[in-house]
């Protein structure tokens, strides 16, 4: 049973893996990263670590997101006033 | 060109791939039983008193590590103060207030004690239960920022000195290396948990330096993502390029 | 079961690897990197893991009670975290020095910008 | 007028701190498992930090 | 091995993967929906998982979600709100049977386990999970419409 669990969770992260990469616009891979980010801290609780799940539900399901939102946020804006000016 | 570069790509990560694959294929086998450093640093974690084995590995055993996991978090922090800084074709413009809906200012103002606590507590609980400095420190730096999400930008700022934090954030670093060579001053080594006494097993004061080099790397974390993110909002928020010149 | 969380770690980090060096944003390069990071969490969790084992962490339970987890390889997944995720930090910034610098984060443009 | 509403202001910013400090500290301990005199220490000042930053991002904000 | 990770196993799988099939499909407002689900799903798989290998510890990990989980939807509600603005993505239906959903389970591990502060704590988890996925879904159905700059 526990094997089985551990296989879902497993097959799960590599799904989203493999759309966090396929997703070419960075704010929507930003959401499936946010996503990641809470299946990679499922994962590792199901593989008993608790502590590295805990830091990466902190770092995956808010900061990263954040940062790469802020980042986009940025570029979009610099292009705006851009082609305002230009 | 493109097509030279995919196929490149293609040879090498087959290379890799098989590579990976054989490797697999001669680790131990997942699951197994033999875990020979895991019993030890138990064992080990448990003689000194410290519940989570894993905040004993972090700040007893490997406490050298940590400090060089903290100087990348600080270094880390410093580039991007230094990248993002304000530039001399930047100016700041003030936002325009947010109109954000009142349910989600009213669960932004509730929740942000809430979770602030919470992240105190994974830091005060590092070496009991689940969780420690770095964990906690993240915790307690988002929540701050929920006043972003659910008001704007300048109330942020209002609770925000952001002097203090880049004060604390140093100040956290040196007290670890202070913590680190009060074991030298003792007469053993640096970083050796020899200095206090170990306590009852599984209370807040158990596990000799352990509890005091959490708190540390959690004031440190906590401060360095304040800061961090503060400057990632500015460039975000406020700081404009000058109008009329255009890009190099 | 006996090996299958080693290529998916192995999985992961290739298709982390085709992004990178397939991507036409620099911030999309950065999203690829935590994908290739994610795979050593996998890979080094996967190591250490024990079957019916349990945290090493004695809060709520007897010390040498049940079978644990390997407890070293869990600590150097936490400094991999941490890693990460100032990686990640400090590449951002720099995707946002090279927007402002060159006006654009598209790589094929900035290698033709460079001449 | 200032001289009557002085004492009210303070009073009711106290009566805020001291709602935020014992939600807070019941907070506490509802996350903790075992109760000694250290963690409460430890619970009470944690949950005055959660206070007094309560207040201040309430009146950064200017509720509405 | 037992009820309660079996349970942990059909939620994670079936939320998971609805969740993933949603968040890499459809427009940026079903993104969000589906993103936001995320949380509500895996949160109770959480605290089955914490009953179903008999430690309590583990619960951090469901009260942790429970709190940064509704924040990073608030990331994107915030961020991505010029996107969002046209189509208020509400999803209400969904929104309360993902809450009954984490409410049934944590009333369910209520009764399991002994009364005590274990109880309140698991309490507490549930009100903030549920609390947080309705504001979240609030947030995206049209709570930042007046965000321009900031």
């Amino acid at each position: 049973m526990s094997d089985a669990l551990i296989v879902v969770v497993l097959l799960l992260v590599a799904g989203s893996a493999t759309a966090a990469v396929a997703q070419r616009d960075p704010a929507r891979q930003a959401l499936v990263l946010s996503f990641l980010g809470v299946l990679l801290a499922a994962l590792f609780t199901v593989l008993q670590a608790p502590d590295v799940g805990l830091s990466q539900l902190a770092v995956g399901s808010a900061l990263t997101p954040l940062l790469i939102m802020l980042s986009v946020r940025k570029i979009r804006r610099r292009g705006r006033s851009e082609e305002e000016d230009g | 060109m493109n097509r030279l570069r995919l196929w490149l790509l293609a040879v090498g990560g087959a290379g890799l791939a098989a590579l990976l694959v054989a490797a697999c294929l001669d680790l131990p086998g997942f699951g197994g039983s033999r875990h020979p450093y895991g019993d030890r640093a138990v064992r080990a974690a448990l003689s000194r008193h410290t519940a989570n084995t894993i905040a004993s590995v972090n700040f007893d055993q490997r406490a050298y590590d940590t400090l060089g996991e903290m100087s990348i978090l600080f270094a880390a922090v410093l580039g991007c103060v230094v990248l993002l800084r304000e530039a001399r074709d930047e100016h700041r413009a003030r936002p325009e207030p947010a109109d954000v809906a009142r349910p989600v200012r009213r669960y932004a103002l509730l929740v942000l004690p809430v979770a602030l606590v919470t992240g105190l507590y994974v830091i005060a609980h590092g070496q009991l239960s689940p969780g420690g400095g770095f964990q906690g420190g993240v915790v307690a730096a988002t929540a701050l920022h929920l006043l972003y999400l659910g008001a704007d930008y300048h109330a942020l700022e209002r609770v925000r000195p952001l002097g203090v934090y880049e004060t604390t954030d140093a100040l956290a670093v040196s007290s670890y290396l202070v913590l680190g060579a009060a074991g030298i001053l003792a007469g053993t080594a640096f970083l050796a948990n020899t200095l206090l006494p170990y306590g009852t097993f599984n209370t807040l004061s158990s596990g000799g330096t352990v509890p005091l080099l959490n708190a540390a790397i959690g004031m440190e974390v906590a401060s360095a993502v304040v800061v961090l993110l503060a400057h990632f909002l500015d460039q975000a928020v406020e700081i404009e390029e000058e109008h009329g010149r255009g890009t190099p | 079961m006996h090996v299958l969380p080693y290529p998916v770690a192995a999985y992961i980090f290739l298709t982390g690897c085709y992004g990178l060096a397939t991507s036409r944003n620099l911030i999309h390069a950065v999203g690829c990197l935590a994908v290739c990071q994610s795979a050593t969490y996998v890979l080094l969790l996967a190591v250490g893991y024990r079957d019916g084992g349990t945290a090493p962490v004695f809060s709520d339970m007897k010390p040498g009670s049940r079978p644990l987890v390997d407890p070293v390889v869990q600590a150097l997944t936490l400094t991999d975290v941490v890693v990460g995720a100032t990686v990640t930090a400090l590449l951002l910034a720099l995707v946002l020095q090279i927007a402002k610098r060159h006006g654009t984060v598209d790589p094929d443009e900035l290698r033709e910008l460079r001449g | 007028m200032t001289r009557r509403t002085a004492p009210r202001a303070a009073l009711l910013a106290a009566g805020e701190l001291l709602a935020w400090w014992a939600v807070l500290a019941l907070l506490w301990l509802v996350l903790i498992s075992t109760v000694d005199t250290l963690e409460r220490i430890v619970g009470a000042s944690c949950a005055a930090v959660g206070a007094l930053l309560a207040r201040t991002g309430r009146r950064a904000v200017s509720w509405r | 091995m037992n009820g309660w990770i079996l349970a942990a196993t059909v939620e994670l799988g079936g939320g998971g993967a609805a969740a993933l099939w949603g968040v890499t499909t459809g427009p940026p407002a079903r993104r969000v929906v589906a993103q936001n689900l995320t949380t509500s799903a895996v949160c109770p798989a959480l605290l089955l998982l914490a009953q179903g290998y008999g430690r309590p510890s583990y619960v951090d990990l469901a009260l942790l979600l429970a709190l940064l989980g509704p924040v990073g939807t608030l990331v994107f509600a915030r961020l991505l709100s010029d996107d969002l603005a046209g189509e208020r993505p509400g999803a209400w239906p969904l929104t309360w049977t993902a809450a009954g959903l984490g409410a049934a389970v944590v009333l369910a591990l209520c009764v399991a386990g002994a009364p005590g502060r274990a109880t309140v704590k698991l309490l507490v988890i549930g009100a903030l999970l549920i609390s947080g996925n309705v504001i979240a879904s609030r947030a995206l159905a049209g709570g930042y419409r007046g965000v321009r700059g900031g």
